[in-house]
C-alpha cells in the first residue's frame, strides 16, 4: 500500500494521508474501514474455504477415512458459520458498501463515522471469539443451531459460537443502521431518489433487511444460550418447550439473511452491465423497485425451510404460494439486466465476464429455488445436496460472482491501479468453470437422495461426489488467482486514471484513489443515473500484463 | 452408461410418479428458462459487441414488458405452486385404515415396532400394496425419516408425534436416511426399507420374535399403572372411560374442542392438566419421566384399539355400530 | 429552528465535519435513533413472539405465574417509569429553552426514578429466588399448585413462563441500566454547559431512548402481571 | 427544522392521562370481561404507548414523515413475525400433522 502509494505521492488521497498502524485502527474514514474490512474477510474467506476444501476431500470416498465424524460435523459446521456470519454477509455491504455509498451519493462520509469504525471492531471481536472457538475445539450443530440439539445434546463449544455471532450481528446491524441514514441524509444536492445508482438502492433494501431481521436472530441466540445455561425450556420439548419456535425465529432472519448475500451483488450487476454495454440501466424504476420487494417479500417465506419439520399443513401452503412471490422481482432483475444488452456495445472485460457468471449462476439458483418452494418436491428434496446445490448457487455463484465482480470493477478507484486484465479473466473463467462442475453433480446427487452434513455415504454417489471435489479444486485455484494478482497490481498494476471504465456515477468524478473527504468541494448533481450517452467511451482496456 | 449414473432414485411407491413428474415438469421449465436467458446474453454480446463498432442505443424501459414479464411468471409459479401443494396434501394425509407401524428414533437408530408386535433396528420390512402410516417420534433431538425411493421425508421431533405414510410398489431394498442432522453419527443412522411381496411379508411376519401385540402390550401397561382405577369401562370412574374415545372431537373444560388424535393421548398421559376433558378434575398423576417412548407408543395403540375404528388393524374393514359411544364422557 | 450559516459557524466543534449543516447532522442523529429503536422492536419482538406461543398453548400456567407476580409492585414500578418518562420530556424542553439547570435537575430526577425502578425490580426477583421461580435445577412451583387449586398447573410449563418473565424483565432491565448510564453522561455534560437551545441533539436522542424503553415496559406490564386477575370462581 | 416547545401543561396532562391508564388498566384485570381481559389490557397499554410516541417524542410536531414511516414499518414486521408464526400455531391442532 505504502508503495503504490509513493508513486503517486505529488496527489494527497485516502491511502498516504496518514501514515501508521494508528492511522489506520483509529481512522473514521469509510475508505480506509472497508479496506480494514476487505482484509479481514478475505481472511476469514480462506479460513471458510480452507474448510470447504477438507469437506470435499472427505467426500472423495464414501468411507469415513480422513477425518473422524465428529471433526467432519466440525467442519461442515465452522465452514457454514465463518462463510455466512464472517464473509458473505459482511462482504459486499462492509467492503464495497463501505467505499462506495458515501461516494456515490455525493457524501464526505457515512452519516457515523466512528460508528462505522465500531462495528469493524465488534466484527473483529466476534471473529476474534469465533476463531477461539475454532481452535479450542470448534461447534458440532451446523450453522442452524437447531435445538434441542444445540441446547441439550451438543457438548461442543456451542454458547462460544452463539455470542460470537451475536456480536457479529450487532456489527451487521450498525452497518445497515448507518447506510440507511446515510443515503436519506446525506446525498449532495440534485441527488434525488430517482437519480440514485442501483448500488445504492440495493444497499438501502439490504439494510432494512439488516435492521429489522438481525435481532431476532440476536435474541434468539441469546435465548439458546441462556437455555443451555440454565435449563429455561423455552426450547425444550421434555420441559414443553417446542423445538420448531426455534426454527421459525432463527429462518425469521435466516431466510431474509440470503437477500442481505444477494441483494448487494445484484447491485453490483446493475452497475456493471451498464457501464460495459454503454447503456442506460433497462427499466431503471422496475430494477430499483425490485430491491425493495424483495426486502419485503422475504420476510414472509422464511417457514419453506420447515416444510417437512412438523409444521401445520396449512402454514406450509401459505408459505409456499408466498415464497413464489418473492421468485418475481428476481426474475424482472434478471430480464431487466439482459434487455440492458439489447443494442449495447458490449466490451468483454473482467467485471463483464463477473456479471454475465452472475446472471448465468443467479438464474439457475433461482430458478431450482422454485423446485424447493414447490411443496410436493421440497419433501423429497430439502436437506439433500440439492438444497445444498441450490444455495451454493445464490451465495457462492451469485453473490461472490458479484463481489469478485465488484472488486475487479472498483479496484482501479480502491487501490489507484489496474489489475492485470489477461488475468482477470483467466480467473473469473476459471471460477465459473470450476463452481459448475463442483456443485452441478450436486443437484443429481440431492435428487437421488442423498442428505447433506453426512460424513459417509453409499457407495453408489461416489462418482458425483468425486466430481464435485475435483471441481472444488479448480475453484479454490479461481479464487487464489485474484488475491495474487490484485496484491501484485498494488505495486506493479498500470497507474488508473479517474474513470477507466469511462463509467457513470458519481464515484468515478473524483480521483483514484480518492481524496479523504472524497470530493474536492461536494458536487451537485444534474444528469440521470446511467447518462451513458453522455460519457465518452474509454478506449478498450488491452490484454496487456 | 446411466446405469451408473442414474438421475433418479428407484421408483417404489405411489407417490413417487407423482412427485417425478413435477420435478420433470420443472426440470423442463428450469431448462428452457435457462436456456432462453443464456442464449439472450450470449446473442446480445456477440451481436452488440464493441469490436463491430457498435454504437450504444439508448433505451429507457419498458412498462408493458415489466408487466409482461412479472404476470407471466407469476401465473406458471401459481401452477407449480398448485401442482406441488396437491402432492403435498396427499403426502400428509394418510388413508383411513392404514397399517400404523411405531417408529423411535434415537441417536442413532431407529426402532420400529409393528402393530402384530414384530420389533426392528434400522430395518423395516413392509409389504407391496399396503398402506402403512408411519407414526414417529424421537427420544433426543430432531431426526427425519428419509426415503428416497418414496419421495417421503418427515422430521422426527422430541416431545411429540409426527406422521407419513406410502404404500410400496415394487418389492426390493431402498436406503432409509436421518435427514435432519442429529450428532456424530449422523451419517450413520441409516438403514433399509425391504418391500415384501404379500406371502414373504407373512413369512416374515411369522418368522420373527414377537413380543405379543403392540396392542396387547399396551393393555398390560395401562394395567401395570394402575390406570383402570380411574379409567373404567363403565361411566362412574374419576376419568373419563375411554372406550371409543379415539379419533373423536372431545370437548374440554375450558370450552375448546380437539380431536383425540394420537398427540392428544399422548399429551394427556405425560401433561394430563394440559386439556382436560369437560367434567373431570385434573387428578390425574402427570407420567412425564416415568414412560419410555415404545411403552407409549403401546398406550396409544392400546387406547387406539378401544376405538371400533379401523384404524388400528390393518385394512380391515369393520362394520361400526353408530352413535354407541362420545356420549359418556362429556358428562 | 433556523439552520442559518450563523449557527453552523457558532457551533463548529459540535458539527462534524462530513455534515453540511448543523440541521443536516441532527437529522441524521434523530433517524439513527429512531432505526436504532426499530431493531430494537424486533429483539424484543422474538421474545414477544414466544410469549404468544406459549400463552396460547400454555394459559393456565402464565396465568398462575401472574397471579404469583406483586401486582403492588408491578404497578408503583409502571408509575415510576412514567413519571421517569415525564422528567425526560420536560428535560428536553428545558434543553430546548436553555433552561440549564432545570435540565440538570430534571435528568438528575430520571436517574433516580431509573434507580428506584431498578431497586423494586431486584425485590421482585429476590422474592422470586426467595419461592424457587427463578428457572433451573431448583425451580419449584409446588406453592402455586397449592395456592391455585382451581388452576391445573404443569410445573415444566410454569418454568416456561417465568423463563419468559426473566429474560423479558432481564432484558429491560438491562436496557434501564444502559439508560441510567446513558443519563450520567447527559447530566454531566449538561452541568457542564454543553448543551444549548441550537445542540442539543444527545439529550433528545437519549430521550428518545428512555421513552422507548418505558413503552416497552407499558406493555410487558399487563402481559406479565395482568394476565388472569379476576377472582377464582 | 421540527423543534416544536410544547408547553409543560401539555407534559403535565399526558403524564396525568397515563397515570389514570395504569390504575384503569390495574382495576380493570381484576374484573372478570371474559376474553376481553386481554383485550382491554393491551388496547390501554397501546393507547398509553400512542401517548408517548405522539407526546412525548414529539411525533406528533414533526414534519418528518420518515420518523413515521420507521415506526410504522416496524410494528408491521413486528407482526409479520407474529402473525406469520401463528399460521402455524393456530393450525396445528387440525390434523395432518
Amino acid at each position: 500500500m505504502a508503495t503504490a502509494a509513493a508513486i503517486t505521492a505529488e496527489r494527497e488521497h485516502y491511502l498516504n494521508k496518514e501514515y501508521g498502524i494508528r492511522s489506520w485502527l483509529l481512522t473514521t474514514d469509510h475508505k480506509r474501514i472497508a479496506l480494514l474490512y476487505l482484509m479481514s474477510i478475505t481472511f476469514f474467506f480462506f479460513v471458510g474455504g480452507f474448510f470447504a476444501l477438507l469437506i470435499r476431500l472427505e467426500l472423495l470416498t464414501p468411507a469415513g477415512d480422513l477425518v473422524q465424524a465428529d471433526t467432519y460435523n466440525k467442519l461442515f459446521t465452522m465452514h457454514g458459520m465463518v462463510m455466512v456470519f464472517f464473509f458473505l454477509i459482511p462482504s459486499i455491504p462492509a467492503v464495497l458498501g463501505n467505499f462506495l455509498v458515501p461516494m456515490m451519493i455525493g457524501a464526505k462520509d457515512l452519516a457515523f463515522p466512528r460508528i462505522n469504525l465500531l462495528s469493524w471492531y465488534l466484527y473483529i471481536i466476534a471473529g476474534i471469539m469465533m476463531l477461539h472457538c475454532i481452535v479450542t475445539g470448534g461447534a458440532d450443530t451446523g450453522w442452524t443451531f437447531y435445538t434441542p440439539f444445540s441446547t441439550a445434546f451438543a457438548n461442543t463449544k456451542v454458547i462460544e459460537a452463539g455470542l460470537s455471532i451475536f456480536v457479529a450481528g450487532f456489527s451487521s446491524i450498525l452497518t445497515g443502521l448507518n447506510f440507511v441514514v446515510t443515503i436519506h441524509r446525506m446525498r449532495a444536492p440534485g441527488m434525488t431518489w430517482s437519480r440514485l445508482p442501483l448500488f445504492i438502492w440495493a444497499h438501502y433494501a439490504t439494510s432494512i433487511i439488516q435492521l429489522l431481521g438481525t435481532p431476532v436472530l440476536a435474541i434468539t441466540l441469546v435465548l439458546v444460550v441462556f437455555e443451555r445455561l440454565f435449563g429455561l425450556g423455552i426450547f425444550d420439548p421434555t420441559r414443553g418447550g417446542d423445538p420448531l419456535l426455534f426454527q421459525h425465529l432463527f429462518w425469521f432472519y435466516s431466510h431474509p439473511a440470503v437477500y442481505i448475500m444477494i441483494l448487494p451483488s445484484m447491485g453490483v450487476v446493475a452497475e456493471i452491465v451498464p457501464c460495459f454495454s454503454r447503456k442506460r440501466i433497462f427499466g431503471y424504476k422496475a430494477v430499483a423497485l425490485s430491491s425493495i420487494a424483495i426486502a419485503v417479500f422475504g420476510f414472509l417465506v422464511w417457514a419453506h425451510h420447515m416444510f417437512v419439520a412438523g409444521i401445520s399443513l396449512y402454514s406450509a401452503m401459505i408459505f409456499s404460494i408466498l415464497s413464489y412471490l418473492v421468485a418475481v422481482p428476481s426474475a424482472i432483475k434478471v430480464f431487466n439486466w439482459t434487455a440492458t444488452m439489447y443494442k449495447g456495445s458490449i466490451s468483454f472485460s473482467t467485471p463483464m465476464l463477473y456479471a454475465f457468471g452472475f446472471i448465468g449462476l443467479f438464474t439457475m439458483g433461482g430458478l431450482t429455488g422454485l423446485f424447493l418452494a414447490a411443496l410436493g418436491i421440497d419433501v423429497h428434496v430439502t436437506d439433500t445436496y440439492f438444497v445444498v446445490a441450490h444455495f451454493h448457487y445464490i451465495m457462492v455463484g451469485g453473490a461472490v460472482m458479484g463481489y469478485l465482480g465488484g472488486m475487479h470493477f472498483w479496484w482501479p478507484k480502491i487501490s489507484g491501479r489496474m489489475y492485470p486484465e489477461a488475468w482477470g479473466r483467466l480467473a473469473a473463467l476459471i471460477v465459473f468453470l470450476g463452481f459448475n462442475l463442483t456443485f452441478f453433480p450436486q443437484f443429481i446427487l440431492g435428487y437421488l437422495g442423498m442428505p447433506r452434513r453426512y460424513w459417509q455415504y453409499p457407495a453408489e454417489f461416489q462418482v458425483l461426489n468425486v466430481m464435485s471435489t475435483a471441481g472444488s479444486t479448480i475453484l479454490a485455484v479461481g479464487y487464489v488467482l485474484p488475491m495474487v494478482y490484485f496484491l501484485w497490481s498494488m505495486r506493479y498494476g498500470k497507474i488508473a486514471d479517474e474513470n477507466p471504465w469511462g463509467a457513470a456515477g458519481l464515484e468515478w468524478k473524483t480521483a483514484s484513489p480518492p481524496p479523504t473527504f472524497n470530493f474536492e468541494e461536494i458536487p451537485e448533481v444534474t444528469w440521470e443515473a446511467y447518462n451513458y450517452d453522455e460519457i465518452p467511451e474509454p478506449v478498450e482496456v488491452s490484454l496487456e500484463r | 452408461m446411466f446405469n451408473d449414473l442414474p438421475l433418479w432414485p428407484a421408483r417404489a411407491s405411489t407417490g413417487a410418479g407423482n412427485v417425478d413428474a413435477l420435478y420433470v415438469f420443472l426440470v423442463l421449465l428450469a431448462s428452457f428458462m435457462s436456456l432462453a436467458i443464456f442464449i439472450m446474453v450470449a446473442l446480445f454480446a456477440i451481436r452488440y459487441r464493441r469490436q463491430r463498432n457498435q454504437q450504444a442505443e439508448q433505451i429507457e424501459g419498458s412498462t408493458a414488458l415489466e408487466i409482461t414479464w412479472s404476470v407471466i411468471p407469476l401465473g406458471i409459479f401459481m401452477v407449480i405452486f398448485a401442482w406441488g401443494a396437491v402432492i403435498y396434501f396427499q403426502e400428509r394425509t394418510p388413508p383411513q385404515g392404514a397399517t400404523e407401524i411405531y417408529v423411535v428414533a434415537k441417536q442413532w437408530m431407529w426402532k420400529i415396532e409393528h402393530p402384530e408386535g414384530q420389533r426392528e433396528i434400522n430395518e423395516l420390512h413392509v409389504p407391496v400394496g399396503r398402506d402403512i402410516k408411519l407414526i414417529m417420534t424421537s427420544q433426543d433431538v430432531i431426526h427425519s425419516f428419509y426415503i428416497p425411493a418414496f419421495r417421503i421425508k418427515q422430521d422426527v421431533l422430541p416431545g411429540r408425534y409426527t406422521t407419513e405414510w406410502f404404500r410400496a410398489t415394487k418389492p426390493g431394498v431402498y436406503h432409509l436416511f436421518c435427514a435432519e442432522y442429529c450428532g456424530t453419527q449422523h451419517s450413520g443412522m441409516i438403514g433399509q426399507i425391504v418391500v415384501m411381496e404379500p406371502a414373504q411379508y407373512q413369512a416374515w411376519l411369522a418368522g420373527g420374535t414377537t413380543f405379543g401385540s403392540l396392542a396387547a402390550n399396551g393393555q398390560s401397561i395401562f394395567q401395570q399403572l394402575g390406570c383402570p382405577t380411574c379409567h373404567r369401562m363403565d361411566t362412574q370412574g374419576r376419568g373419563p372411560n375411554l372406550t371409543g374415545v379415539f379419533g373423536k372431537p372431545i370437548q374440554l373444560e375450558d370450552g375448546r374442542i380437539v380431536v383425540a388424535d394420537e398427540n392428544y393421548v399422548r399429551e394427556s398421559i405425560l401433561s394430563p392438566s394440559a386439556k382436560v376433558v369437560s367434567g373431570f378434575k385434573p387428578i390425574m398423576p402427570v407420567f412425564q419421566g416415568l414412560v419410555s417412548e415404545e411403552q407409549l407408543n403401546a398406550l396409544v395403540a392400546y387406547i387406539k384399539s378401544l376405538s371400533p375404528e379401523p384404524s388400528g388393524a390393518a385394512g380391515t374393514p369393520s362394520l361400526r355400530p353408530p352413535g354407541t359411544q362420545t356420549q359418556e364422557q362429556k358428562e | 429552528m433556523s439552520d442559518s450559516p450563523v449557527v453552523v459557524e457558532q457551533h463548529g466543534p459540535e458539527l462534524r465535519h462530513h455534515f453540511v449543516t448543523a440541521e443536516q447532522q441532527r437529522e441524521a442523529s434523530s433517524l439513527g435513533m429512531w432505526l436504532f429503536l426499530a431493531t430494537e422492536i424486533m429483539f424484543f419482538g422474538g421474545m414477544f413472539c414466544a410469549y404468544l406461543v406459549y400463552r396460547l398453548n400454555y394459559f393456565n400456567e402464565f396465568a398462575a405465574g401472574s397471579r404469583s407476580l406483586s401486582l403492588k409492585w408491578g404497578t408503583i414500578n409502571t408509575i415510576v417509569l412514567i413519571c421517569s418518562s415525564l422528567t425526560v420530556a420536560l428535560g428536553v424542553r428545558a434543553a430546548q429553552m436553555g433552561k440549564r439547570k432545570l435540565l440538570v435537575i430534571l435528568l438528575l430526577l430520571t436517574i433516580v426514578f431509573g434507580f428506584a425502578f431498578l431497586g423494586i425490580k431486584g425485590i421482585e426477583w429476590y422474592d422470586k429466588y426467595k419461592e424457587h421461580h427463578i428457572p433451573g435445577a431448583s425451580f419449584n412451583a409446588d406453592d402455586l399448585v397449592h395456592d391455585y387449586p382451581q388452576i391445573h398447573i404443569d410445573q415444566a410449563h410454569e418454568q416456561i413462563y417465568f423463563s419468559l418473565y426473566f429474560a423479558m424483565t432481564g432484558l429491560h432491565a438491562l436496557h434501564m441500566i444502559i439508560g441510567v448510564g446513558i443519563f450520567v453522561f447527559l447530566t454531566y455534560y449538561s452541568w457542564k454547559g454543553l448543551y444549548t437551545p441550537e445542540y442539543h441533539t444527545p439529550i433528545e436522542i437519549g430521550g428518545l431512548y428512555w421513552h422507548f424503553v418505558d413503552i416497552i415496559w407499558i406493555y410487558l406490564y399487563p402481559l406479565l402481571y395482568l394476565i388472569d386477575r379476576k377472582p377464582l370462581g | 427544522m421540527s423543534e416544536h416547545i410544547l408547553s409543560s401543561k401539555m407534559y403535565y396532562g399526558i403524564w396525568i392521562a397515563l397515570m389514570i391508564l395504569t390504575v384503569v388498566t390495574a382495576a380493570v384485570s381484576t374484573i372478570d370481561l371474559g376474553p376481553f381481559n386481554t383485550v382491554v389490557a393491551l388496547l390501554i397499554a397501546s393507547s398509553k404507548a400512542l401517548l408517548v410516541i405522539l407526546f412525548f417524542m414529539h411525533v406528533k410536531y414533526t414534519s418528518e414523515k420518515l420518523t413515521k414511516m420507521v415506526i410504522i414499518s416496524s410494528i408491521f414486521w413486528l407482526l409479520i413475525l407474529l402473525f406469520l408464526s401463528l399460521s402455524d400455531y393456530s393450525t396445528r391442532h387440525l390434523g395432518h400433522a
